[in-house]
Order: structure tokens, then C-alpha cells, then sequence
């Protein structure tokens, strides 16, 4: 069961943890979460995030990384909200939520999900502090973590 | 008519979001290669430079394609400029 | 910042969040969470858990554990919420949360503490099914998970 | 007075959760060992099997010990025999 939203408004961790567990049968003993909150842009409280993104196969793309983990984990339930448009230092910007019967299933694949999502998702962050603003590139160190994916077995 | 649009960082590039095109298709295929040097003129050549730089992903019709000289174009497509992408 | 709770009433996962995310500050992007649910045991409907601890050695188990985790990641807050007593099928029994300004910290904090309470905290498992009792021992898969952190850098 | 925990499965296989020693311990120490001859009788070889198997680990006031010849108790002093964990 996978509940995919991409959307300008906040979500609520409460209720996306009270619709996960609603979904899922006495078999689920685990579920692993994430949730990506905006930092400030350089120790400026007025910076902010504008994220953008290409709707229809920005959804599309989220789609195709939630498959690609239920193909390689037993997972129960999955739900991935992700935020566009202007964000505040603290915003949540990003929810992953994964249900499986056992623990290491749910913990790699929520881990696996939020990397493919930096990496491979479709959206584009630009951020705005001290009178300027840049794109934001996909850091090294991101794009490292989503390709030690690859080939590794679960 | 084929419509073209610019993402993110490309869109400041070229300083447009959309662009149409609407060439003469009857009886002959549009291949990709053929709209981006139709678009050379209109963007200048920083703007074309941003396009076709080796991080940029051509997406029809909301699928991403390789190979702009053997992708074909029919009316109706949509052609999308995809910068390096950043989500989470 | 460190709350831990070792109770036998349930928690709320959403008071927990709340309380969790009014306690970071602006550096803080990312939130790990996991989220331990009963089975249902030989698929028996009826089935339940009596857990069981060793009041005030219990606790410090678990405050070593974070500390351990703290000592190994950068961590702006970690909750710990364990449950004891008798639990029914669906019941929620452990709650971990870890907040970090980076999501790799985050992920490997909340990992490395739910893989150390499953062996290393002082809580006993007894499963009650289909007329009969027993207690619950560690699986060879948790103790090696466990295992597996020794030594290996953050 | 020492005071001896059973938990979880000990305590049903002792049959009792505590269990009270009250040895003469003025002039001289008590060692871990000592206790556990002293508690031998009240088990039965079942119980004292359970209790001295190579899993169980003893904390004295509430902190883990090794070696019961070598560690040393006082009056007051609380000691718990703890079968493997499962926690989570």
C-alpha cells in the first residue's frame, strides 16, 4: 500500500502515522520514519527554500523509487510526502514512512527512499539567504550514498 | 506544434519557461536534434551552452530520452530541459 | 537533549514528535524515527507479550545505549520510550527518535539504538499463544545486526 | 542482609522471585561464591544449574560483576541474576 503525495501545504506526522498504522495488519511490527525539516541557509533566520518541480513525472519519479524498495524489501505500507514551493527554516519538507514485519526491512528501506530521493527524485531546491540566492546542487556526498545502493543486496 | 519548456535553473538560463514550436511536419519526422538547432538562434549561445551542457536531461513527453539525433517528435509532444535534480 | 522513558502506558508518537521538534533549533534537518509494534504471535489473534524489566538498571541500560550513540553521531535530541508490562497484538512497545542536522546521523543513530535495545537493554520477552507460554530469546539475526557495530566507524 | 533477585525466566526456574541472606558477616568479607554454595541447599541442582549457566549474568546493585570468587559483598547490597536480554 503506497500513499505518494507532492504538495505545497505541511503535513501532519500525526496523522500520516495514525493512516500508515490504520493500513496495516497484526504481521507489521515495525515502522521507520523520516522527516527532512529546512535549515537555516548560512546562520541567516530569514533565508528560505523554494523547491520546484515538474508535476506529473516529478510524482512519477517518486513512484519509481517507492517501487524499486518494495521490490527489494517486504514492506506492508509506504507513504512519502514531499513539500514544493517556499519553505522556512524548520518547515517539514520531506515525510518517508515505511511498515514492514521486521525491523531491517523497514529501517533500509526508509534509508534507501529519502537517498534515492535526494539524488534521483525530481525536484530542484533553490535557496535564498543574505540578499542572494543559488541553486542547490546535489552534494558528493549524496550522490555517494544512492549509488552504494546499487548491487547491494538487501 | 511542439512545446518546449525550461526547469529551474535552465529557465533563468534562457529566460523563458516555455517556448513553442511550430514547424512545417506534415510528411516529414522532427527529430530532437533537428528543434535544438532550431531553438540555437532564438536562446544566443550562452543559453544554448546551458541546454546542451552533459548534466542536462531531455525528457518527451515527461519520459527521459538519450540520443537527441534518433528521438522523433510528432505534434502534441512535450519536450522538458531538466537540470541536475536536488529533492529530499 | 535526552528523554528517556522506560512506562508501561502507551505513548503517543505524535506528543513524542511534537516535543522532539520543539527542542531543535534551526541546524537541525533531519529526524529519524522507528516505531515498534506487537505481533501477533503464531497467528493467534489472541496472543500477547509480557515484558518485563529490572526497575532502575533498565533505565541506565537504555541511557548507555544513547550515550553510546551520542558519543559515536552528532545528535541534537534522542527519545527513547520503551514499554513494559502486557501488551496485545498492534500495541506499540518502543519508540526512537533521533534528530541531527544531517540525515546520514540521524539514520545511523536511530539504527544503532534500535539494534542495541533489541540486545544490550535489560528487558526480558514473554509471548503467550494458542494456550502456551515462553520467553523470548534474542534471534542469532539481532545479535549479529548488533554485532555488526563494533568497530565499524560512523 | 543481602537481598537476591530471580528475574524473568530464573525466577521460574528458582520458583521464587527474591530470596533473603542474612549470613554473620561482622570481621568477615563475603564473597559471590559464598552465596551461591549458600543458596545451593534452598534451589535444588535444577535451580542452581539455572542460576551458574554460562548466559546468566549477576549485577551487584544494579551494576554488572565477574569472576564470583573475586567480588566482594556487604551488607545492604542488592544482587540480581539476569538470563539473556530481549528487549526492543
Amino acid at each position: 500500500m503506497r500513499r505518494i503525495r507532492v504538495q505545497s501545504g505541511d503535513f501532519s506526522v500525526d496523522g500520516e502515522w495514525r493512516a500508515l498504522r490504520e493500513r496495516l495488519d497484526a504481521n507489521a511490527g515495525a515502522v521507520a520514519a523520516f522527516v527532512g525539516l529546512v535549515r537555516e541557509v548560512r546562520g541567516d533566520p530569514d533565508s528560505s527554500l523554494e523547491l520546484e518541480h515538474y508535476a506529473g513525472m516529478t510524482e512519477r519519479s517518486v513512484e519509481a523509487i517507492v517501487a524499486a524498495a518494495e521490490g527489494r524489501w517486504r514492506l506492508a505500507a509506504v507513504t512519502v510526502i514531499h513539500r514544493v514551493g517556499r519553505l522556512r527554516p524548520a518547515d517539514q519538507i520531506v515525510l518517508v514512512l515505511t511498515a514492514s514485519s521486521h525491523r531491517p526491512d523497514a529501517l533500509a528501506a526508509c534509508e534507501f527512499i529519502i537517498d534515492r530521493l535526494k539524488t534521483e527524485a525530481i525536484f530542484w531546491k533553490r535557496e535564498t539567504a543574505g540578499g542572494g540566492s543559488r541553486w542547490v546542487e546535489a552534494t558528493e556526498q549524496d550522490v555517494e550514498r544512492a549509488r552504494s545502493w546499487v548491487g547491494s543486496e538487501p | 506544434m511542439i512545446r518546449v519548456l525550461f526547469l529551474a535553473s535552465l529557465r533563468e538560463a534562457v529566460g523563458m519557461d516555455a517556448w513553442t514550436y511550430a514547424p512545417e511536419m506534415a510528411g516529414s519526422s522532427l527529430r530532437l536534434n533537428a528543434l535544438l538547432a532550431a531553438l540555437k538562434p532564438t536562446l544566443g549561445a550562452d543559453g544554448y551552452a546551458a541546454l546542451t551542457a552533459e548534466n542536462v536531461r531531455i525528457a518527451v513527453n515527461q519520459e527521459f530520452v538519450e540520443g537527441a539525433a534518433r528521438v522523433e517528435l510528432k505534434p502534441g509532444d512535450e519536450v522538458a530541459f531538466l537540470p541536475p535534480v536536488t529533492g529530499g
